[in-house]
């Protein structure tokens, strides 16, 4: 086995790093930056993903094979991700007006029907 | 025209020209294709076949060129269709402003249809000539699907939103109209007629009452005309297989319901039953009934009851309560599987 | 040409001690390790579900024969459709070759001694039979009628069959074909005989590496969409309930993302299959080796983008429309490529017309009509018509039984000298391929002019102008079932009655031709070195007539 | 995957040439194994963003139905418990038998304290009515939302605590295995794999915590 081991320091040093960029995502939560936290939130957590992978899962030293494997992996769930919300975002409200919340002007014409009172 | 066998839809709206070119372009494509690479094997496969005094010496494995043609001439092909068909869905999925509009729910199996006038129609569409209609469509249940072959439309009604869908009326006539989603049980009887008439013709229906209330013959004529358009016919029948009780010679008489009780069948009974099913359920009938409350106005309400008094049992038959079903023939949709 | 040390033993496999006598009874079978054992294990067990669901769909077309539809009910035949559907995809073709044929002759053709986690494979194999085993109780205790699609919000609030034990079923099986895809790659990668580099390596090898890219990355959203809907139907909470703000249209997203690249799980393998066969019917090097490669590939990796071309009338937006339309047009040239190639190949070959070339041969015209007529459901403003009609079930039959079914039977026929060493009669085998051919065009060609005419799919009842092309439908059906049934006898006949096969029967040169028929446990006694490319049919091997 | 070619316990699978080929098959396996997963939970979080994106504003609110304190405190302990994963790997390298049993035991004690801290957050939920289906008794404005929330909540973090169950049954069977002497230098492909799968777990946390509980604090 090709010795590959990192030394117990270099652990220390990244699990130190992932405590810190978890008290940054949690503080910078109560900040209010509208959009900017959730975009920021999103990349704090990519890169302490990324120290987890290279480091803790030693694909610092792994083949190229495996890391085009995870890269195609989290590529896919980018791609459903995006072509769905695309899709979502580009409904036109002539052809699509969700009555959830939708425009509040808009009473369903045709009522849906409600149960009779029993005839006394 | 409904019923008569051919090999090719109508074309009964402005849009059906534009797309029938397009098929057929790809019928041309698909049919040069199919029979070139048919065509090859055939040749190949004879002019090349084995034999044993032939020594088979392989001369080429490939050729860029050749393969770049068959690489970029099809995504050319492709790249048409994709444009020609992408300006025809834009037409198709952009309404008219001056549409007029209908308001159409699908429910299961049936489209339930109401003119801004206030007209409504069961699995019917009366649609002027020559005028874009839009069809605003949901659904109250399950996921279904506007589809006219003669007109080359089809769109989804979703529940929880409306979807839209336009078409011009070129040519007077019946046509189908089916549900392309599947809905269940019945999804291949959700069907129905879209009516295309003569603008004038269309004012005519559209304004014209059904039947005066005045006399009654026009009443049980008027109520026996609306007891077909409204499906009541299709439960409502005489053989003991139906899944509506049966009406003939009801009136006046005693009924035993699910819940024991037993009432006698007058207006106000047979009023109730048509606006609200589920209250009064006759014994050993699923309550599948769907109200029609808001689907008959109070004259309709009328003209049916007059019809169903006007009806006398056939014969002596005995009035005793029907045996219950041992085998429900429609699924009682209430219980949860 | 392989250079190879193995001494080709001189007992022909006969009298010599291969994977089948090298140990007997049943739990030899049943717990072996053997990648070809379990070949033959999912054998048995898809052909038990292709038999199901090609009874489903007899039934099917024979109620069809009427416009009333007087054979079954309404709810009856939504479940007999539905059963075609679910059995016929999740439980035969999704696993038919990668499953049989990829397991049986993936090592072999590299040259490994078994795959890389053998435990793993039989565990696929049991994980299998589980989802089968739920598939057969909900079909059993009732059946489910919500079409192979389990679209909400019908399969969640509305159908009361019981659509969670199929749901179910189809989520376990799912993880057979993840384990099945893990196990390939792997092997493919760190299991390559010596010198057989990536240019070396069999076109059959390529697509079951394209097939296992799609079992990683696809699968595992279907299970969670199977597994969501279960949750919604099971507990009531709404995840797809336009009540609670919920979308039916996501349902669909997820749904298709896999079933999409599923399809191209069906075809690519067959695709290899036919490449294997036409270079060795042909006696002929393969056209643009590499092209088909990447070929493989591309449709592998492409496949992933286009799924949207299955809602361009559901509610989905024009403009994803438009995205969606656009990149299956891209998807469409790998396949036109691959289809040239082939033709190319017979081009100054030693074209010999035997079983397996029959169905290789069927299958690119077939497909060829199947990948064209899915160019009408690509362009927008047809699909628009066509979507959910006859047009479209017509379109993936020619896909799927036309192309998919037939190189499963092409390959069935090659490698059965080397899976069982025993020949199958070539002459029956001839005119089932041809029945096979002729009955499957006169099943599925009508519903070309139905599909235009607007007959919706998955209807009971249809109006009556539509009956004649549906019975033609029906003739032809009749004539494919019989079609199907001779190869499944003369097969099993030949287990046991067919003349002894040489090893290198049809004298092919892929490594799975060097070693005996049917091959050793270890698959060769020294591991072959490869030093050629791999269909190089330069000197012609004198060639057995068959007895 | 804890069970990946280790045929033979010290030598190497009959279908390898060697310990290196048998190693890097594994790996590439292990590896392939995760794309899957991060497939399975992509498509969960797919759909989160998909009804996140349609219902901003009520999602925002309804994320602060969960407490924040037990998620930052969970977030922690999984991420120690990946450093002592990493140390038993570490330890099961160089062989050191007894230390390597220690961290992994370590390392199910974390997992364990976070299930638990996960299980009371459930039953909070449960007596504060907030469990989809019929027992949501939530009534506030955007009801219907909230409650979908809660339906991704409890979908997503119920397949992430499952996958910490197995792992926690896999890492018992380790220690068992350790305990007979299975591993040694040359030899520790089950723990390394077992600590790739146990990091995953961690990284899908990693980004459960900031989406589910976090979008809503300003």
């Amino acid at each position: 086995m090709s010795q590959r081991a990192i030394s117990i320091r270099t652990y220390l040093i990244i699990f130190a790093a992932l405590m810190a960029l978890t008290a940054v995502t949690v503080v910078s939560a109560h900040v209010d930056l509208g959009r900017g936290n959730v975009v920021l939130a999103l990349i704090v957590a990519f890169t302490k993903a990324v120290l987890v992978i290279t480091y803790f899962m030693h694909l610092r030293y792994g083949t190229l094979i495996s890391r085009g494997v995870l890269v195609a992996g989290v590529l896919a769930v980018a791609l459903l991700m995006f072509l769905t919300i695309d899709d979502l975002r580009t409904r036109d409200t002539r052809t699509y007006l969700p009555f959830v919340g939708a425009l509040d002007g808009v009473r369903p014409p045709i009522a849906p029907v409600p149960p009779h009172p029993p005839l006394e | 025209m409904i019923g008569r066998f051919s090999l090719f839809p109508e074309q009964a709206s402005t849009v059906a020209g534009q797309i029938d070119a397009i098929y057929f372009f790809l019928v041309a494509v698909s049919a040069v294709f199919s029979l070139a690479i048919a065509a090859a094997i055939v040749v190949f496969a004879v002019r090349f076949r084995r034999s044993k005094e032939r020594q088979v010496i392989p001369t080429w494995e490939g050729l860029l060129s050749l393969e770049l043609t068959w690489t970029i001439i099809p995504f050319l092909i492709t790249l048409v269709m994709f444009f020609w068909g992408a300006r025809v869905f834009i037409t198709l999925r952009t309404p008219p402003e001056n549409a007029l509009q209908v308001y159409v729910v699908g429910k299961q199996w049936m489209w339930k249809v109401q003119h801004v006038e206030g007209k409504r129609e069961i699995n019917e569409l009366h649609v002027p000539v020559g005028r874009p209609v839009k069809l605003v469509m949901t659904s109250e249940d399950v996921i279904h699907s506007f589809f006219v072959p003669a007109f080359r439309v089809k769109q989804d009604a979703v529940p929880g939103r409306y979807t839209s869908l336009w078409f011009e009326a070129s040519k007077a006539g019946e046509y189908h109209l089916f549900c392309a989603e599947y809905c269940g049980g019945q999804h291949s009887r959700m069907i129905g007629r879209v009516i295309a008439m003569e603008p004038a013709e269309f004012q005519r229906w559209l304004s014209g009452s059904t039947g005066t209330t005045g006399n009654p013959s026009s009443m049980v004529s008027a109520g026996q005309q609306l007891f077909e358009q409204l499906g009541c016919a299709t439960c409502h029948q005489e053989n003991s297989g139906a899944r509506g009780p049966n009406l003939a010679g009801l009136f006046n008489k005693q009924v035993a319901l699910l819940d024991g009780r037993s009432v006698v069948a007058d207006e106000a009974y047979l009023r109730e039953s048509i606006l609200n099913p589920q209250a009064a359920v006759v014994a050993g009938y699923q309550p599948i009934m769907p109200t029609f409350k808001g689907l008959v106005s109070e004259e309709g309400l009328l003209q049916l009851i007059t019809y169903i008094k006007s009806l006398q049992a056939a014969d002596a038959a005995p009035d005793a309560a029907p045996a219950v079903k041992t085998h429900a023939t429609l699924q009682g949709s209430e219980e949860q599987g | 040409m392989t250079t190879t040390e193995t001494t080709v033993s001189d007992a022909h496999g006969a009298s010599g001690v291969n994977y089948l006598n090298a140990d007997y009874g049943v739990r030899s079978w049943l717990f072996t390790k053997d990648h070809k054992r379990i070949g033959l294990l999912y054998l048995a067990s898809i052909t038990i579900f292709f038999a199901l669901g090609g009874l489903a769909a007899l039934m099917i077309r024979l109620d069809l024969l009427t416009p009333a539809g007087d054979l079954v009910g309404d709810e009856t035949y939504n479940k007999l459709f539905t059963m075609h559907g679910v059995v016929m995809i999740f439980f035969f073709l999704v696993p038919s070759i990668p499953a049989v044929i990829g397991n049986f002759m993936l090592p072999l053709m590299i040259g490994a001694r078994d795959l890389a986690f053998p435990r793993l494979n039989l565990a696929s194999w049991y994980i299998f039979n589980l989802g089968g085993a739920f598939a057969l109780w909900s079909l059993l205790s009732g059946g489910v009628d919500t079409g192979w699609t389990f679209y909400t919000p019908y399969s969640t609030m509305s159908s009361n069959t019981n659509v969670i034990s199929a749901a179910f079923g189809a989520f376990i099986s799912g993880f057979a074909s993840i384990l099945t895809g893990v196990n390939f790659i792997a092997t493919i990668h760190r299991m390559r005989a010596p010198g057989m580099t990536w240019g070396r390596m069999p076109l059959f090898v390529w697509a079951m590496y394209a097939t296992s890219i799609i079992f990683v990355l696809g699968t595992p959203v279907i299970a969670i969409t199977l597994l969501l809907m279960i949750l919604e139907r099971a507990f009531h909470i709404g995840i797809f309930d336009p009540a609670l703000g919920g979308d039916p249209i996501l349902f669909q997203h997820l749904f298709w993302f896999y079933s999409h690249p599923a399809v191209y799980i069906m075809i690519l393998p067959s695709m290899g299959v036919v490449s294997e066969i036409i270079t060795c019917f042909s006696r002929n090097r393969i056209f643009g080796y590499s092209f088909i490669a990447a070929s493989s590939i591309a449709i592998a990796l492409l496949g992933f983008l286009v799924w949207g071309h299955h809602m361009f009338v559901s509610g989905q937006s024009v403009n994803a429309g438009l995205i969606f339309s656009f990149l299956s047009m891209v998807v469409a040239i790998p396949s036109a490529v691959k289809v040239f190639n082939w033709t190319a190949t017979l081009y100054r070959g030693s074209v010999w017309l035997q079983a397996p070339m029959l169905y290789a041969l069927g299958f690119i015209g077939l497909f060829t009509i199947g990948g064209l007529t899915g160019l009408f459901l690509a362009t927008l403003a047809t699909d628009v018509h066509l979507h959910d009609t006859y047009f479209v079930v017509a379109h993936f039959h020619y896909i799927m039984v036309g192309g998919a079914l037939m190189g499963y039977l092409g390959a069935i026929h090659f490698w059965w000298p080397k899976i069982t060493g025993r020949l199958y009669p070539e002459g029956l085998a001839k005119i089932a391929a041809v029945i096979v051919f002729l009955g499957f065009n006169l099943t599925f060609f009508p519903q070309f002019v139905l599909g235009y005419l607007g007959m919706p799919r998955r209807y009971h009842v249809y109006p009556d102008e539509f009956q004649i092309l549906n019975v033609l439908s029906t003739a032809g059906a009749s004539i494919l079932g019989v079609g199907y049934l001779l190869p499944l006898l003369y097969l099993v006949w030949s287990m046991r009655y067919g003349p002894k096969a040489a090893d290198n029967h049809w004298g092919a040169v892929g490594l799975e031709w060097q070693t005996t028929s049917p091959p050793p446990t270890n698959n060769f006694e020294q591991t072959p070195v490869v030093t050629g490319e791999p269909y190089d049919y330069r000197d012609p091997v004198e060639v057995k007539d068959v007895a | 995957m804890h069970d990946a070619g280790a045929g033979v316990v010290h030598g190497h699978a009959h279908q390898f040439d060697d310990a290196e080929q048998q190693y890097e098959a594994s790996s590439l396996g292990m590896w392939l194994f995760l794309a899957q997963e991060v497939l399975f939970f992509g498509a969960v979080f797919a759909t989160y963003a998909y009804y996140s994106f349609l219902h901003t504003d009520a999602f925002e609110a309804a994320s602060n139905h969960l407490s924040l304190t037990l998620g930052t405190i969970n977030t922690v302990v999984l991420i120690a418990s990946s450093l002592t994963m990493v140390f038993a790997v570490h330890q099961a390298q160089h062989g050191g038998k007894r230390a390597q049993i220690g961290w992994l035991l370590a390392t199910m004690l974390l997992g364990t304290v976070f299930l638990g801290i996960k299980a009371y957050e459930y039953t909070h939920k449960f007596h504060e009515g907030l469990v989809p289906g019929a027992l949501f008794t939530y009534s506030g404005p955007d009801a219907p939302q909230h409650q979908l929330f809660m339906c991704l909540y409890f979908v997503m973090t119920g397949l992430h605590a499952l996958h910490m169950i197995i792992g926690i049954g896999i890492l018992a069977t380790l220690c068992v295995l350790a305990q007979r002497g299975w591993f040694r230098a040359g030899y520790y492909t089950p723990v390394e794999m077992t600590g790739l799968y146990w990091h995953f777990v961690d990284l899908v946390w990693i980004f459960l915590f900031p989406l589910l509980y976090l979008i809503g604090r300003h």
